[in-house]
């Protein structure tokens, strides 16, 4: 690998997931206003809130761990960006593997749960208290379809499983159970309705941003444009099939972010303890069902 | 509990007055010192366990507060209200805190709009109006209007169309007497022969608990 | 709680925002001016029974969404402040603390005649009457109530100013709030007493942004000096 | 080397002279005691080298067995005869002034240990058996405590019914065989081998296992440890216990070397283990506690001499000394830190040192290393693995479990012990002689950690000459009797 | 004299002198030198490490027919090194101002230190022993010793977890003492060889006891399942760098024995062929489903814990599952995560308990409902536990990742879902219960009483950063730590993991850490670029400027989230905390106290004289029986 590739992928990979992420932003909120028969924002509404927002003229910070957490959180995306595998650039990305991917994707909500907790909010604490709650819970599926299909890829390499399904068939298709299985994880893992407890805004005031202002909150708009679209392109690389280029990935990426979107909006939310239930239940229930096929 | 043996509890009170409004609700008119003593027998003997509420009113002429006791009776499904009159001047009366506990918020309500101070009541301080400082605002000689007169500004709105609209004569008829707001529309005069007619009293200055 | 007469001291604040020389960072500030424009949080501080019009507003009949209006619920987060109805003397005090807590640029809507004048309260001894007294207010939306339409407009009529921000010198209110501080504090004292303090530290804010304006000192400020808790950050200590 | 017959015979002159010299002056007679025990601790270790390796036997009055009185002196019988005397010169009453009748009982006592160590014939056995009894009836009746009398009491009724079985025991063997020596029994073991001979071992054990504190017969025990003064209650459980062992062990070895036999014994230590370690961790009190432990560690020592031949006795020998030595010891601490469990709160600010040897002893107690307890429990350990018999197996499991148990409840007390409340209702003692002693006591446990190799092959000796009837029928018994064996 | 014997003497001379030396300056400095200089000898026996070599000390002990003698391999040099290091640090942290404090509150410096060191010589004896015998003598030194440091807190509960470790550690003993027996009755002999043999001539029965007996032994003092109950208290209670000194690296000692007996002589193949019930259930599989839950159960109980200390020994608790269970896996890459953990998990431990102590010292509490917002206060102390709970937590860049990456990996090459699912289970709740410990240590509201609080001095800081050091630098460069673990996998007999600097190579899928925390600090290095460069600057405001719905916060309002942290989850698992293993506890204790009850009533009969007839006429009733019979 030449040293301009890895400059290249450094710098594209990111930018890459940026504008990918900035879309599937801006689809989640069109489909959420279509469902609810509204227009819905303008094409470049996910911009100008983010533009917006970094130019705010004044902003707060609780202290230097406020502002790590923001870069930890961003940075910890960026990372995991660079580490998933996308036609083209997966030179860096065989460096990682899926263990790897998966705990690099606990780094932002580690940064961003030490930067709230330097906000000394409560309702951060809480949110954040919900939202680690949550992740214990989205995650035992989660793993359980990791593991599936690791094993059933002979891989943790995220380019092996893809080469494995471009060669013989995709994994939604060999595993049912674990993709379905990973679409209710996908949705626990996006803080998406029914598992989005531990935002309530109207109950703890957003939770963990209760506190974020002017860049901090833009941070995470920015986080929440790479979290689509890790989602989306993990999902699409674990069962369907990866791309072999940009335009066979990105309409499976988008497929599967629009997916849990289109659910999201027709549910109210679960209580912590019901989410917790919820996911250790059905999901697991499947996913062990699919791992006993595939054992 | 027959109307009769309620009768006969609430006579035990020599200077009572009992007035049956409705089969439900008994008027009961007592002197102030022997007010205790009814709400004590009315919750010890006849179950009236419930004090709905205390209220308050100012009856400025005769220089006199009333203090209005609704005690209920979820047995009998009975209100008995205990009126009462206090001196309006040296405005105390005892607290039914021991027998009731939730008088405790009646009373400091009360102590708050209308000043009456209720001896022995556990939290005679600020409840609602925490920045008030002048006189309780309910009582009826506080002009609330004059208070704020003296104490906001108003927003001069004057905008072309409305001075067009006037000039041509229209708008909206206002009688005299209900021309009361501020700025230019306001009736200064009729705001003064009011003054005049209620006692001399300097708004927020003065007056003491 | 006398009524005071405090005058603006400078009312000049439209007029310092002067154009920077440089093209391109002018491209940019326009660039981040519409931006602003389009993409507003709104925070409705639901005083009152004006609030009662802003579900309608957002939702399928009228969808504020398309102009890049999204409810928000903390002051942090949020560029609009709507105060929806009367405004009672408590009541201000949270408003001016939420106020104050929101990041600039911050703009007020007073909806609701209540806001403008005390609306059918104008006697109450314990309604604020006239809130741009205590906090510079951008755009008032008269009625009793305003339809939706109404509230529409007034947060177009908003837009429009903050787009035009250099332009045609609107839209800035919210510098007022730190170039005339003293003013709005004078206010507030009068209001609520001299012990009156938030934990905001306005003044440590204008001097950091460089906001800080002929009014923003006074004899409020000195007296609030006196009262004032200390608010200097906690800084990391070695 | 006849003089060694002044081991019983001084003690017994004295125990009678001492009333009598009493009358005349009494310091005279509080010295008696203790000089003759120097002087027979110093006939003992000056004899040491000139017994050989093979014992020998005094005839008394020159009559020969079967028909004389006959006393057999080795190193083992030496040795416990050493303790003895040591023994009691530690628990002399040196400090209180009590009536010189208490004396006499001491003497009578140690002359009728010495006559158990060195008789080789069952009825004098049975005779200074007796005599110890009775002797230590009058120690303990003699205590100022009320609840000692009653002890006392249980004491007497327990072990005069004990005795009485013993007494039957040998009565049935002389009606078998004709004759009370044991050497000369030893030579005709197959006629005591049947049910007539195994009731009267039963009986024996019986009788004997009253004072060894086996189980189910050692329900005086708690009591009279636990009321009498700690000094006796020393001697009792570190010595006199040992005393009615060997008796027992005398017997077994020389008439009813039997595997069931030893399995009885093993039955009756694991129980005792098992017994004793429980109930002692229910206990409240120091001495209770001490006393059942006590318990457990004669059934330990029961399990050790049921390993068949040489190393079951070696390491049965060691645990006896190793117990004489950590349980004196501990009576002997218990003589300062006495009472409850309450009063010792915080007892470690009171005596720092007290409360270390405390600990060590509890320590090699235990059996952790590198105390001596842990070697002779290793190898109790170990050799009981070696045995072929799965009972054998099981005791190690009782043992361990016991051991536990043990340590729970010791350490129990070591946590009252380092407790920092204010309590201490009791008032500290003044510096006693005892605590020395048991000061000397953790110092020769220390000691001897160093000296393990020597002194397991001194005990190795000691055993391989104990277990073997042939040195000891060949030494006592005319040739003519002794079945034609040189 | 070789190098072992040198080191060996070298540490005699220490321990006599720290014994010796009351002067609390002169103590800790000469302690500390002691520490170095030992770590020196460890330095220069490096061969052992890197070669697998072995040296055999020239002394031994002959007793009682045994032959005790000492020898080094790369499995002792290993867990050695750790031990030295963390009593390094630890008697660092407590030679300054601590040891002063400790002081002053009436604690016994010099006996702390001394404790400290007799720990350190009890387990270099352990760990250097040659045989069984030396290895239990050395086993119970090291139990002692450990007791010896929790007691010298002067709390009661401190007094009641050690002599609840005493018990649980008399069992150990005990099962240990059993099984040298099985060896020794079946070769007569204590030597390591023999435990091969005699467990192949051994019966299938008799195996599982052979192995169980062992297995007992050592779990209790690496407090795995279901002993997990004494160790987190006792460690919990100790005086504070001794707290993290037993935390470190105590229990770990379980495991090398597990190592040396199970793993190298037994051997782990002989376990797998001991079937238990299925054929999915063999020995082996036990014993990993043992570690599995132990990295569960322990982990969930530390997230119950509102006492930092506590939740840190419980951690210590469940982390040691991960050891065992990846050395379970009986394949290069996860016996490399479960040993290399060791070292890991010595290190983050160590720290994190070290800034819990940092910050009883500064405010007197360690209480996590009484404490927050002393980043501000202590933000050094916060990084060395930040570094600390990502080690432990196990996330990139810090060491624990690497491990428990290994681990991962291993489980699933070996195709072991579940138990792939309970050690992320473990790691979850360790993720939600170590950002308890630092959100409400260091983050959130500061308390008024906490204001004036500073930063620890030097002589403290130094040990916890230099720790944070190491976890830092063998999580980027694990290749440091794998060739001492491949010398020990070589030395008792696993598979030989293949390593680099960064990390393991693997076919389908290594780990290389130095390109992960390469791109991890480019992720950063954007993101703080991104944060610093794009947008304005922000204020920096008091924490009572903070959005509580339009209240005014001031000192006397309490707006701290911190106490029943986890509530949501509480709801639904916290019916599911029923202290099963304390009923089953207590159960034991009852069922003896009602046994023994028993027997103190037999010792209290009324009438003992009855009791002995009746004795004597049982026994020879049974003798008649018997003899009748047998005529018959």
């Amino acid at each position: 690998m030449s040293f301009v590739e890895i400059i290249s992928e450094l710098v594209l990979m990111p930018l890459i997931a940026f504008v990918v992420g900035l879309m599937m932003v801006l689809m989640m909120r069109k489909i959420s206003a279509r469902l609810q028969r509204r227009i819905g924002p303008p094409f470049f509404q996910p911009i100008y809130d983010i533009v917006k927002l970094y130019g705010k003229d004044t902003q707060v910070s609780h202290g230097l761990i406020h502002d790590i957490g923001i870069v930890m959180a961003v940075g910890g995306y960026i990372g995991a960006e660079i580490l998933l595998p996308v036609p083209g650039m997966e030179g860096i990305a065989d460096k990682g593997g899926i263990i790897t991917l998966s705990y690099f994707l606990m780094i932002p909500s580690l940064g961003m749960a030490l930067g709230v907790g330097q906000c000394a909010n409560p309702n951060g604490s809480i949110g954040i208290s919900r939202a680690l709650t949550a992740m214990l819970a989205y995650d035992i599926p989660f793993i359980i379809v990791v593991f599936g299909a690791a094993w059933h890829y002979e891989s943790t390499s995220l380019i092996g499983m893809i080469e494995y399904q471009q060669a013989n068939a995709w994994g939604i298709i060999e595993m049912p159970f674990l993709a379905i299985a990973g679409l209710f994880a996908l949705q626990g893992m996006l803080g998406k309705q029914p598992f989005e407890i531990y935002i309530a805004p109207a109950e703890i005031a957003t939770g963990p941003m209760v506190e974020m202002s002017g860049k901090y909150m833009g941070g995470l708009f920015v986080m929440q444009t790479f979290q689509l679209y890790t989602a989306g392109v993990l999902y699409a690389s674990l069962f369907l099939g990866g791309g072999e280029s940009w335009l066979d990935l990105l309409p499976k990426a988008f497929l599967v972010v629009a997916i849990p979107m289109s659910i999201a909006f027709l549910f109210p939310r679960y209580k912590t303890e019901d989410l917790i239930r919820i996911l250790w239940k059905w999901p697991v229930m499947l996913a062990l069902i699919g791992l006993a096929f595939i054992l | 509990m027959s109307l009769e043996s309620l009768n006969e509890i609430l006579n035990k009170i020599n200077t009572i007055k009992i007035t049956h409004k409705h089969k439900r609700r008994i008027r009961v008119d007592v002197k102030a010192d022997s007010l205790t003593t009814l709400l004590e027998l009315i919750k010890g003997q006849a179950s009236f366990l419930h004090l709905s509420a205390i209220t308050c009113v100012d009856w400025i002429e005769d220089n006199q507060f009333e203090l209005v006791y609704h005690v209920w009776s979820y047995e009998e499904n009975c209100l008995i209200s205990a009126h009462t009159r206090i001196d309006r001047d040296d405005a105390k009366f005892v607290t039914v805190y021991d027998l009731y506990k939730p008088a405790d918020f009646f009373e400091r309500d009360i102590y708050e709009m209308y000043g009456v101070f209720f001896i022995g009541s556990p939290r005679m301080e600020k409840f609602i109006l925490t920045e008030w400082f002048g006189m309780p605002p309910m009582r009826k000689d506080f002009d609330s209007e004059a208070y704020v007169q003296e104490t906001f500004n108003w927003t001069e709105y004057n905008p072309d169309w409305l001075q067009e609209l006037s000039d041509q004569g229209g708008g909206i008829a206002i009688k005299p007497e209900d021309i009361r707001l501020s700025g230019t529309l306001h009736n200064k005069a009729t705001h003064r022969e009011r003054e005049k007619a209620k006692k001399e009293h300097v708004v927020g200055k003065g007056w003491k608990s | 709680m006398m009524k005071k007469e405090l005058k603006i001291k400078s009312n000049k604040t439209n007029q310092q925002k002067q154009k920077r020389t440089n093209p391109l960072a002018n491209v940019f500030d326009d660039f981040i001016d519409f931006c602003q424009s389009k993409s507003l949080f709104m925070l409705h501080y639901c005083t009152g029974c004006g609030a009662i019009e802003l579900p309608p507003a957002m939702t399928s009949r009228f969808d504020m969404e398309r102009l890049g209006i999204q409810p928000m619920v903390t002051p942090r987060q949020a560029d609009i402040l709507l105060v929806t109805g009367y405004v009672s003397v408590k009541t201000l005090k949270r408003v001016i603390l939420t106020y104050e807590q929101m990041q600039a640029p911050k703009y007020v809507i007073g909806i609701c005649s209540c806001t403008v004048n005390g609306g059918m309260y104008w006697q109450s001894y314990a309604t604020a009457k006239k809130l741009n007294e205590y906090m510079p207010v951008d755009v008032y939306i008269a009625g009793c109530m305003p339809r939706p339409e109404a509230v529409l407009e007034g947060l177009n009529r908003l837009k429009n100013n903050i787009k035009n921000d250099r332009k045609e010198q609107k839209g800035s209110a919210w510098k007022d709030y730190y170039k005339n501080y003293d003013y709005y504090l004078g206010n507030q004292q009068n209001l609520f007493g001299k012990e009156w303090q938030t934990p905001v530290d306005v003044i440590a804010e204008a001097k950091l942004y460089g906001l800080e304006g002929e009014g923003t000192y006074g004899e409020n400020t000195k007296k609030l000096k006196m009262v004032q808790h200390p608010l200097l950050p906690q800084e990391m200590k070695l | 080397m006849n003089h060694l017959i002044l081991l019983v015979v001084l003690p017994l002159l004295s125990a009678f002279i001492i009333p009598v010299v009493a009358k005349h002056s009494l310091t005279i007679s509080r010295l008696i005691g203790p000089v003759v025990l120097v002087f027979i601790l110093a006939l003992v270790v000056l004899s040491w080298n000139s017994v050989g390796s093979n014992g020998f036997a005094i005839f008394l009055g020159g009559f020969l067995p079967p028909v004389g009185i006959v006393f057999y002196i080795d190193h083992f019988s030496l040795m416990l005869s050493g303790l003895i005397a040591g023994m009691l010169l530690i628990v002399w009453p040196w400090n209180s002034y009590v009536a010189p009748r208490q004396y006499s009982l001491y003497m009578l006592l140690t002359a009728a240990s010495f006559g158990l160590v060195l008789s080789a014939d069952l009825f004098n056995l049975y005779v200074f058996y007796e005599l110890l009894a009775v002797a230590t009836y009058g120690l303990i009746a003699r205590q100022k405590n009320p609840a000692a009398a009653v002890a006392a009491l249980r004491y007497l009724f327990v072990s005069a019914t004990g005795s009485a079985m013993l007494l039957l025991g040998i009565a049935i063997i002389y009606t078998l065989t004709g004759t009370l020596n044991i050497a000369h029994l030893a030579t005709m073991t197959d006629q005591l081998h049947g049910l007539a001979g195994l009731s009267a071992f039963a009986l024996i054990v019986i009788g004997a296992g009253v004072k060894a504190e086996m189980f189910l017969l050692n329900t005086w025990v708690p009591e009279v440890y636990s009321t009498i003064e700690t000094p006796l209650a020393a001697l009792l459980a570190g010595l006199i216990s040992k005393l009615a062992t060997v008796l027992i062990i005398r017997v077994l070895l020389m008439l009813f070397q039997q595997s069931e036999v030893l399995q009885m014994l093993l039955v009756v230590g694991v129980f005792g283990v098992i017994s004793g370690e429980m109930v002692a961790w229910r206990a409240k009190d120091m001495l209770r506690m001490l006393s059942f432990s006590s318990i457990a560690q004669l059934g330990m020592i029961f399990i050790a001499f049921s390993i068949a031949g040489e190393v079951g006795l070696w390491i049965g020998l060691a645990m006896m000394l190793h117990h004489l030595l950590v349980k004196g010891g501990l009576f002997l601490l218990a003589d300062k830190m006495q009472g409850s469990f309450d009063n010792l709160r915080g007892y470690a600010k009171r005596s720092a040192m007290a409360v270390a040897i405390f600990i060590i002893f509890i320590l090699s107690l235990l059996g952790i290393p590198p105390f001596p307890g842990f070697w002779i429990k290793l190898m109790l350990i170990l050799n009981l693995a070696e045995q072929n018999n799965t009972l054998y197996h099981y005791a190690i499991g009782f043992i361990l479990l016991a051991t536990v148990i043990e340590a729970a409840y010791l350490f129990k007390l070591v946590r009252y012990l380092f407790q920092d409340e204010e309590a201490a209702t009791i008032v500290s003692t003044p510096k006693s002689l005892t605590f020395w002693y048991a000061q000397i006591f953790a110092l020769v446990l220390l000691v001897s950690l160093a000296f393990i190799s020597p002194i397991s092959n001194r005990l190795k000796d000691m055993a391989s000459q104990v277990a073997n009837p042939d040195i000891y029928i060949n030494t006592i018994l005319p040739s003519h009797l002794s079945g034609g064996n040189p | 004299m070789n190098l072992l014997d040198q080191f060996f003497v070298i540490v005699a001379v220490a321990l006599i002198s720290i014994a010796m030396l009351r002067n609390i300056k002169v103590n800790s400095i000469v302690s500390t030198l002691w520490y170095v200089l030992m770590v020196v000898m460890l330095a220069r026996m490096s061969s052992v490490a890197y070669n697998a070599d072995t040296i055999t000390s020239a002394f031994s002990i002959e007793l009682l027919g045994f032959r005790m003698y000492w020898k080094f391999t790369a499995l002792s040099w290993f867990f050695s090194i750790i031990t030295v290091v963390s009593a390094l640090a630890s008697s660092l942290f407590m030679s300054g101002d601590w040891g002063k404090q400790y002081r002053q509150q009436g604690g016994n410096y010099g006996l702390l230190q001394l404790a400290l060191i007799l720990n350190v010589v009890s387990m270099l004896i352990l760990l250097a022993s040659g045989d069984l015998l030396s290895l239990f003598i050395g086993w119970e030194f090291v139990s002692w010793a450990s007791f010896l440091m929790m007691v010298l807190m002067p709390s009661k509960t401190a007094k009641k977890a050690a002599v609840k470790y005493v018990i649980y550690a008399i069992v150990g003993a005990m099962a240990l003492l059993a099984a040298l027996a099985m060896v020794y009755a079946s070769s007569g002999s204590l030597d390591f060889t023999q435990i091969t043999d005699a467990f192949i001539q051994m019966t299938d029965n008799m195996k599982f006891g052979f192995v169980l007996l062992f297995f007992i032994g050592f779990a209790i003092k690496m407090g795995l399942l279901p002993f997990h109950l004494w160790q987190a208290v006792a460690y919990a209670e100790t005086p504070g760098p001794g707290a993290a000194f037993l935390g470190a690296i105590s229990s770990r000692m379980g495991l090398f024995t597990i190592l040396v007996v199970i793993v190298q002589f037994i051997g782990l193949g002989n376990l797998e062929e001991m079937n238990i019930a299925l054929p999915y259930l063999n020995m082996k599989s036990l014993l990993a489903w043992i570690a599995a839950l132990t990295t569960i159960i322990p982990t969930y109980i530390a997230l119950q814990q509102h006492d930092a200390k506590r939740l840190l020994a419980w951690h210590g608790v469940g982390q040691g599952g991960y050891m065992l269970l990846g050395i379970m896996m009986y394949d290069s890459i996860g016996s490399a995560g479960g040993l290399m953990h060791v070292l890991n998990h010595a290190s983050y431990q160590a720290a994190l308990f070290l800034t819990v102590v940092a910050v009883v010292y500064r405010t007197g509490t360690s209480d996590l409902n009484k404490l927050g917002g002393l980043v501000t206060q202590m933000p050094l102390t916060f990084l060395v536990m930040l570094i600390g709970i990502i080690g432990l937590a196990g996330l990139p860049p810090m060491n624990g990742f690497v491990s428990k990456w290994m681990v991962y990996r291993s489980l699933l090459v070996n195709g072991e879902p579940l138990l792939f699912v309970a050690a992320v289970l473990g790691t979850l709740g360790t993720i939600l219960s170590v950002y308890k410990l630092i959100h409400n240590t260091f983050l959130g509201q500061l308390r008024v009483e906490h204001q004036q609080v500073r930063e620890v001095p030097w002589s403290m800081m130094v040990p916890m950063l230099g720790l944070s050091v190491i976890v830092f630098i063998t999580g980027f460069m694990p290749g440091l730590i794998l060739p001492w673990i491949a010398s020990i996998q070589e030395t008792i007999g696993l598979p030989v993991v293949t390593y680099h600097l960064g990390g393991i190579e693997y076919a389908k899928g290594g780990l290389d850490m130095i390109w992960v925390s390469g791109i991890l600090f480019y992720g950063f290095g954007v993101g703080a670029l991104i944060f610093y460069f794009l947008g304005g600057k922000a204020k920096r405001i008091h924490q009572y400027d903070n959005y509580a719905g339009g209240h005014f916060l001031s000192s006397e309002v309490k707006y701290h989230y911190s106490n029943n942290f986890y509530p949501g989850l509480m709801h639904l698992i916290g019916n599911w905390y029923r202290g099963s293993f304390k009923w089953m506890e207590n159960v034991i204790v009852s069922a003896l106290s009602f046994v023994s009850k028993l027997f103190e009533n037999m010792y209290r009969s009324r009438q003992p004289v009855m009791l002995l007839v009746l004795v004597a006429v049982v026994a020879l009733f049974s003798i008649y029986k018997n003899y009748s019979g047998a005529g018959s």
